[in-house]
């Protein structure tokens, strides 16, 4: 299969056992090229556990998961990154000791040596996520809103293919929603970069995904566009079975 | 930080100016170790160093040439180590001006020392036992204790005549320089009297518990144990664990100076040891500078002196004698004088020699004393005078 | 088999007094999150303590009398330093774990000055409460260790009652189930890292009063001790109770076994080795879990 | 601004420092000012590993490694003082490499206790190994006698070029991955730091610093022994950056320069320079947590902010 036409991400059949509990049961999907997917599911559905397969944290137990037609499944996190696949964590998500410049400094040296270039990239990136007024702030001094971008903006300095995204709008009001979509839209637009998404904010994925997976106990529901999914009934009784 | 650079050259200034000014006063350096487990031998060592001073100055100080001196020390702790060591030579070299160190204690750190004392050709004396330490190498290092070469001869050879039947000996020291100085000594001295060496083990300092040395030693079921450097209160547990272990031979502490300590640990089970080392400054054999210094001693360190403690004493007193019969405090004269000398120490008439062992006579000619564990009491067997030094008298 | 019988002796008698020290040291670190160094200094200082009044306070009474007296108030000194030294010192550095170190290291070198001061370098004994030996099929163990190994065993045993039977044990195991959540609580983890503390100090004081009549009594005897609880609780697991008990032993039994068969100072070298290796191979201990 | 002034004052120590030991080569407080240098080449290594968050107590054992290296090749084959040094270096960082490679992995207090074994592991192989001497070490370590005078400047020049690295390192983006690391080191994993192979090249690095400083210690010792790298050179290397404050690299050079000098006059006080020193660490980290850079750095802030109070 030529590149262009090959799925840029695919989970073939993984499984992830804890001891006894199994926390994802054979769950098979593709990312293709340039897509923004959703990945949505109430708690406990194992998105984190399905995030952490991927970005490399977790061996799979069984499966295997392909990025740009090599199986990465047994590869360290560090060597994902370095191919191209990024992640940003849903907690303690930066270097809260280091200024922000540095934050992005870290991240980005280790894919580009050359100062001058690194220099060029870095303000890119900057200014790409809006960042220049707080360069010089310490990280944990940043306001929320601030820090969960500069999240984004760590995992971006590699320019991935793949940017997977843990939960970037928890505790933004609705403008600040709405920035952190445009940023991520411009990711998209302007570096071709794929992106999956988990997120508690419904209209938000809704809005910004063209592809969402549903899973539910460690399984996959279905997938399809937003609309589909807001309109399969097995999705609605899972979701709303749980919270009534 | 203009400030804190002045303040580092107003100390450096302060320290190169602080030796001026010593024309009445001679002051020797004393090397101890002050902390550490062996820091009760370098705090009543100083002790003695302070008391044979004052002694010299109460009866009008040293006379030199036309010149009277009374004597100061100057103590530095030398932590046992040779970093500490150098430490205090240089201290004592550069700092204090001091061209006499009058005692040094632990094999390192006086090693150390002697890499600056002889080249600033300063005096040096010392009690550590190592060939190393002595010899043509080392002109201006004096010993000041009696050490294997010259007790284990005139020792193995009374406890061979006193129990003809022994015929193999196992030998225990600790894991360092002085333990593995004798250990060598012991094993060439019994091989010359004809005895099988059947075990020749050593042991950490740290070892705590030392019931898996004794079942070790046992093994080969020895007639004499020879515990040859061990720290005596570690020779008691050692013998006292051997006697639970059902063996019951000749025992040997060699070159240890704590004997009360091997009682203490030992029980019932220290009865007839024998020391090469271990005099009794109590006893009717001491002389009676040993007796009133050791009584001095119980009354203000609690503690009664030992051979390795009292020779800080002695060399003092040699080099009273060798400055007033150079006429000089230059170290080279004084060093040349020493081993022409027969002079006061606290065991009587003294000397230097053993130049036939060392290749220079610089080990002090001091009495090697027999004595043993005789009902929980050390009693001193024998006295025995060096021929070296008969022949000096 | 008589070697062999009498090897096992020695095994047992050294590891008794291991099992004690390590398991304090071990329930520090469970409870505070910190190694204690001076934990070998809380066990020289009682040994100390004991060996000066043995003779002095009490001349007349009987030797087990005078020991059990001077023991008891030796514990009572130590316990109230260990509160001192909780209140103004390690109480600050709960959980983290390079500065508690380096204080409990500048007590070392206060507290192993001051001793030496204090009481004198000078090697210390006291006086064994019990005379003779016991032999067991051809092995041979005085009865003054005999006395002390089943009082360390007993020891031992109260520990692991208090710990795994009262409402106090249950909650010093869940604060070193999870110190974060623990923390959280404030004041009540404070209080009860206090007693965590003051329990672990308790034991060292209890190994250094068992010891003093068997070895030779010296302010510097705890910094040796401690080298070997370290490399103990490495191989059990830090904060693993089971855990020390049974390193105590393997570096017991290897001691004996090897300083019989081998040289000792070969066996200690040895033992060092042997614990790096288990860290490569298995980071968390014999019997412990992963703390980071 | 506080920290390039105390970078200023660094350079100029090291300057006067070099000039004094031209200007008197035999004098006593030049044998302080390279106590002094050691103390803070120590101070500046373990503070180095700290980077990435670990106590190395191994230090001690890097710093014996290079000492008995240097003494070994000069004595045994009669290389140069300069060769030694260079090969001392490279001796510390190859075997950093190895237990790197293999104690990186752990962290927290397993790297504090493993790195503690492997100091003491130094010291008994040193004591069982006849050729290096056992309990006697090397004796007899000079430079020859054209260069003694020089021998104290070069030192000194050579170790504050080494300590200058480490900074230079520090500030450079390596050094930032080094904090990364002990930020949190899932984020360095997941931008591509491989976290082990970066740890392990910090270890490498003070090591080879310290390795270097320990050739030094033999030649001015004159001798190297066992006991002088136990684990206590670790130790007081330590409340060298402790007292000095930890955030800065002038830090532990500052601590380093007060207890030496304190050290010198406490000499003489004989065990109570030991219960000064544990005191000294006690209180400082009661009193100082963040060390007297830190504590400078926060007077500074406040005076600053009181002066723009104020005006404003």
């Amino acid at each position: 299969m030529p590149a262009e036409t090959q799925p840029l991400f695919a989970a073939e059949g993984i499984t992830k056992r804890f001891g006894g509990l199994v926390a994802v049961s054979d769950v098979s999907f593709e990312i293709s090229r340039g897509e923004i997917l959703g990945l949505i599911g109430p708690n406990g559905a194992g998105k984190s556990t399905i995030f952490n397969l991927i970005s490399g944290f977790y061996r799979v137990t069984r499966g295997r998961t392909v990025f740009q037609g090599q199986d990465v499944s047994s590869l360290p996190i560090w060597k994902l990154a370095r191919i191209g696949l990024a992640r940003t964590f849903q907690h303690d998500s930066l270097l809260k000791g280091m200024t922000v410049r540095d934050n992005i400094l870290v991240a980005t040296t280790q894919f580009i040596r050359n100062p001058a270039e690194r220099e060029k990239r870095m303000s890119e990136t900057i200014d790409i996520m809006g960042l220049g007024e707080v360069l010089d702030e310490k990280a944990s001094n940043l306001p929320h809103g601030h820090q969960r971008i500069l999240s984004i903006a760590i995992a971006f300095s590699g320019r991935p293919a793949l940017l997977c995204l843990d939960e970037p709008l928890t505790g933004f009001n609705q403008t600040e929603v709405l920035g952190g979509l445009d940023i991520i839209r411009r990711l998209r637009e302007e570096f071709a970069t794929t992106v999956l998404i988990v997120e508690h904010n419904m209209r938000a994925v809704m809005s910004l995904c063209d592809r969402i997976l549903v899973l539910h106990h460690g399984k996959l529901l279905g997938s399809g566009s937003p609309e589909e999914v807001q309109n399969d009934p097995a999705i609605i009784e899972a979701y709303l079975g749980k919270s009534e | 930080m203009n400030k804190f650079i002045l303040g580092v050259a107003a100390a450096a200034l302060g320290l190169s100016t602080q030796f001026a000014n010593a024309e009445e006063t001679l002051k020797l350096g004393l090397s101890h170790a002050l902390s550490g487990p062996a820091a009760y031998f370098g705090t009543n060592a100083s002790w003695v160093a302070q008391k044979a001073i004052d002694r010299i100055n109460e009866s009008g100080g040293v006379k030199v040439g036309d010149k009277v001196y009374k004597l100061e020390t100057v103590g530095y702790d030398n932590q046992y180590t040779a970093a500490g060591g150098a430490t205090a030579a240089q201290n004592m070299i550069l700092r204090d001006n001091i061209r006499i160190i009058a005692n040094s204690q632990s094999t390192s750190a006086v090693i150390a020392t002697q890499a600056i004392t002889e080249r600033a050709g300063a005096l040096l004396f010392t009690g550590v036992w190592g060939r190393s330490v002595k010899g043509p190498e080392h002109p201006m290092t004096f010993t000041n204790l009696n050490s294997p070469p010259e007790i284990l001869p005139p020792l193995y050879k009374y406890v061979h005549e006193t129990h003809p039947e022994a015929k193999t000996v196992a030998l225990l020291n600790p894991n360092d320089a002085s333990g593995q100085e004798i250990a060598k000594e012991a094993v060439i001295q019994w091989e010359k009297l004809g005895f099988t060496v059947v075990s020749n083990d050593f042991f950490e300092r740290s070892t705590a518990d030392f019931a898996p040395i004794a079942t070790r030693i046992l093994a080969n079921n020895p007639d004499v144990v020879d515990v040859g450097g061990t720290p005596l209160p570690n020779a008691g547990h050692v013998f006292g664990e051997m006697a639970t272990q059902g063996w019951d031979g000749i025992k040997i502490a060699s070159a240890g100076s704590e004997a009360e300590a091997l009682i203490k640990t030992g029980g019932d089970a220290a009865e007839n040891t024998y020391f090469g080392l271990g005099a009794v400054f109590s006893g009717e054999n001491a002389t009676d500078t040993q007796r009133e210094l050791n009584e001095m001693a119980l009354v203000e360190l609690k503690q009664p002196l030992n051979q390795a403690t009292i020779a800080v004493w002695d060399s003092i007193a040699a080099l009273k004698a060798a400055l007033e019969k150079a006429g000089s405090t230059d170290p080279e004269a004084i060093a040349e004088v020493l081993p022409t000398l027969v002079f006061e120490s606290s065991y009587g008439p003294s000397g230097f020699g053993y130049a036939d062992i060392y290749g220079l006579p610089n080990q002090m000619l001091l009495p090697v004393i027999i004595s043993q564990v005789q009902d929980g009491k050390v009693v001193e067997l024998e006295r025995i005078i060096p021929e070296e030094m008969k022949s000096k008298m | 088999m008589s070697t062999f019988i009498q090897l096992l002796i020695n095994t047992l008698q050294i590891g008794a007094i291991y099992v004690l020290f390590s398991l304090g040291l071990t329930l520090v670190f469970g409870v505070m999150r910190l190694i204690n160094f001076a934990h070998g200094e809380f066990f020289a200082l009682t040994a100390i303590l004991i060996a000066m009044q043995m003779g002095w306070l009490l001349p007349d009474a009987p030797f087990w009398l005078q020991y059990v007296v001077s023991f008891a108030t030796a514990l009572g000194v130590l316990m109230a330093l260990s509160v001192v030294i909780y209140q103004f010192g390690l109480s600050r550095f709960l959980g983290d774990l390079s500065s508690g170190f380096i204080f409990s290291l500048g007590l070392v070198l206060m507290m192993r000055g001051l001793i030496g001061q204090i009481f004198g370098n000078y090697p210390m004994t006291a006086p064994p409460l019990v005379e003779g030996a016991i032999y067991v099929l051809g092995g041979a163990i005085s009865t003054q260790k005999l006395l002390v190994a089943v009082l360390a065993l007993i020891a031992t045993g109260g520990l692991l009652y208090l710990v795994f039977r009262t409402k106090l044990g249950m909650a010093l195991r869940a604060i070193a189930e999870d110190q974060e959540a623990a923390m959280l609580q404030g004041i009540r983890y404070k209080r009860l890292a206090l007693y965590g503390f003051l329990i672990g100090s308790s034991l060292a004081a209890i190994a250094g009063g068992l010891i003093a009549p068997l070895q030779v009594v010296l302010p510097t005897m705890g910094g040796e001790l401690i080298m070997k609880a370290f490399m103990i609780v490495i191989i059990g697991g830090l904060g693993s109770i089971p855990g020390a008990i049974v390193a105590s032993f393997l570096i017991a039994a290897l001691e004996s076994f090897g300083s019989y068969f081998i040289d000792l100072p070969v066996v200690t070298i040895g033992v060092f080795v042997m614990v790096a290796v288990l860290l490569v191979i298995r980071p968390q201990g014999l019997l412990g879990h992963v703390v980071r | 601004m506080l920290f390039d002034k105390l970078n200023l004052l660094f350079l100029a120590t090291v300057a006067a420092s070099v000039a004094y030991c031209l200007a008197v080569p035999g004098a006593f407080f030049v044998q302080v000012i390279l106590w002094a240098t050691l103390a803070a080449t120590l101070g500046a290594g373990i503070r180095f590993v700290m980077l990435v968050g670990e106590l190395n107590i191994g230090t001690s054992a890097f710093y014996g490694i290079g000492g008995y290296t240097a003494a070994y090749l000069t004595t045994a084959y009669g290389l140069p003082f300069g060769v030694a040094l260079v090969a001392a270096g490279i001796a510390g960082g190859l075997v950093a490499a190895v237990f790197g490679y293999a104690t990186m992995r752990t962290s927290g207090a397993y790297f504090m206790l493993i790195s503690f074994a492997f100091a003491e592991i130094f010291r008994m192989l040193v004591v069982e190994s006849d050729f290096l001497g056992g309990n006697n070490g090397i004796i007899g370590l000079f430079v020859s006698v054209e260069y003694e005078p020089y021998f104290a400047a070069t030192v000194v020049a050579i170790l504050a070029t080494l300590i200058s690295a480490l900074a230079v390192i520090e500030n450079s983006s390596l050094g930032k991955s080094f904090i990364a690391i002990r930020e949190r080191e899932e984020i360095a994993r997941s931008v591509g730091i491989n976290v082990l192979a970066i740890r392990v090249l910090c270890l490498v690095i003070s090591s080879v610093v310290i390795a270097v400083a320990g050739a030094c210690s033999g030649f001015i010792t004159h001798l190297v022994t066992p006991n002088d790298y136990t684990f206590m050179i670790a130790v007081f290397a330590l409340a060298y950056v402790k007292l000095g404050g930890e955030e800065h690299p002038t830090g532990p050079i500052l601590g380093a320069i007060l207890l030496t000098l304190a050290a010198q006059y406490l000499i003489s006080f004989g065990a109570y320079q030991q219960v000064f020193f544990g005191t000294v660490i006690a209180v400082a980290m009661i009193l100082l947590p963040q060390g007297i850079t830190g504590r400078l750095r926060d007077l500074v802030r406040l005076t600053a902010k009181r002066t723009a109070r104020d005006a404003g």
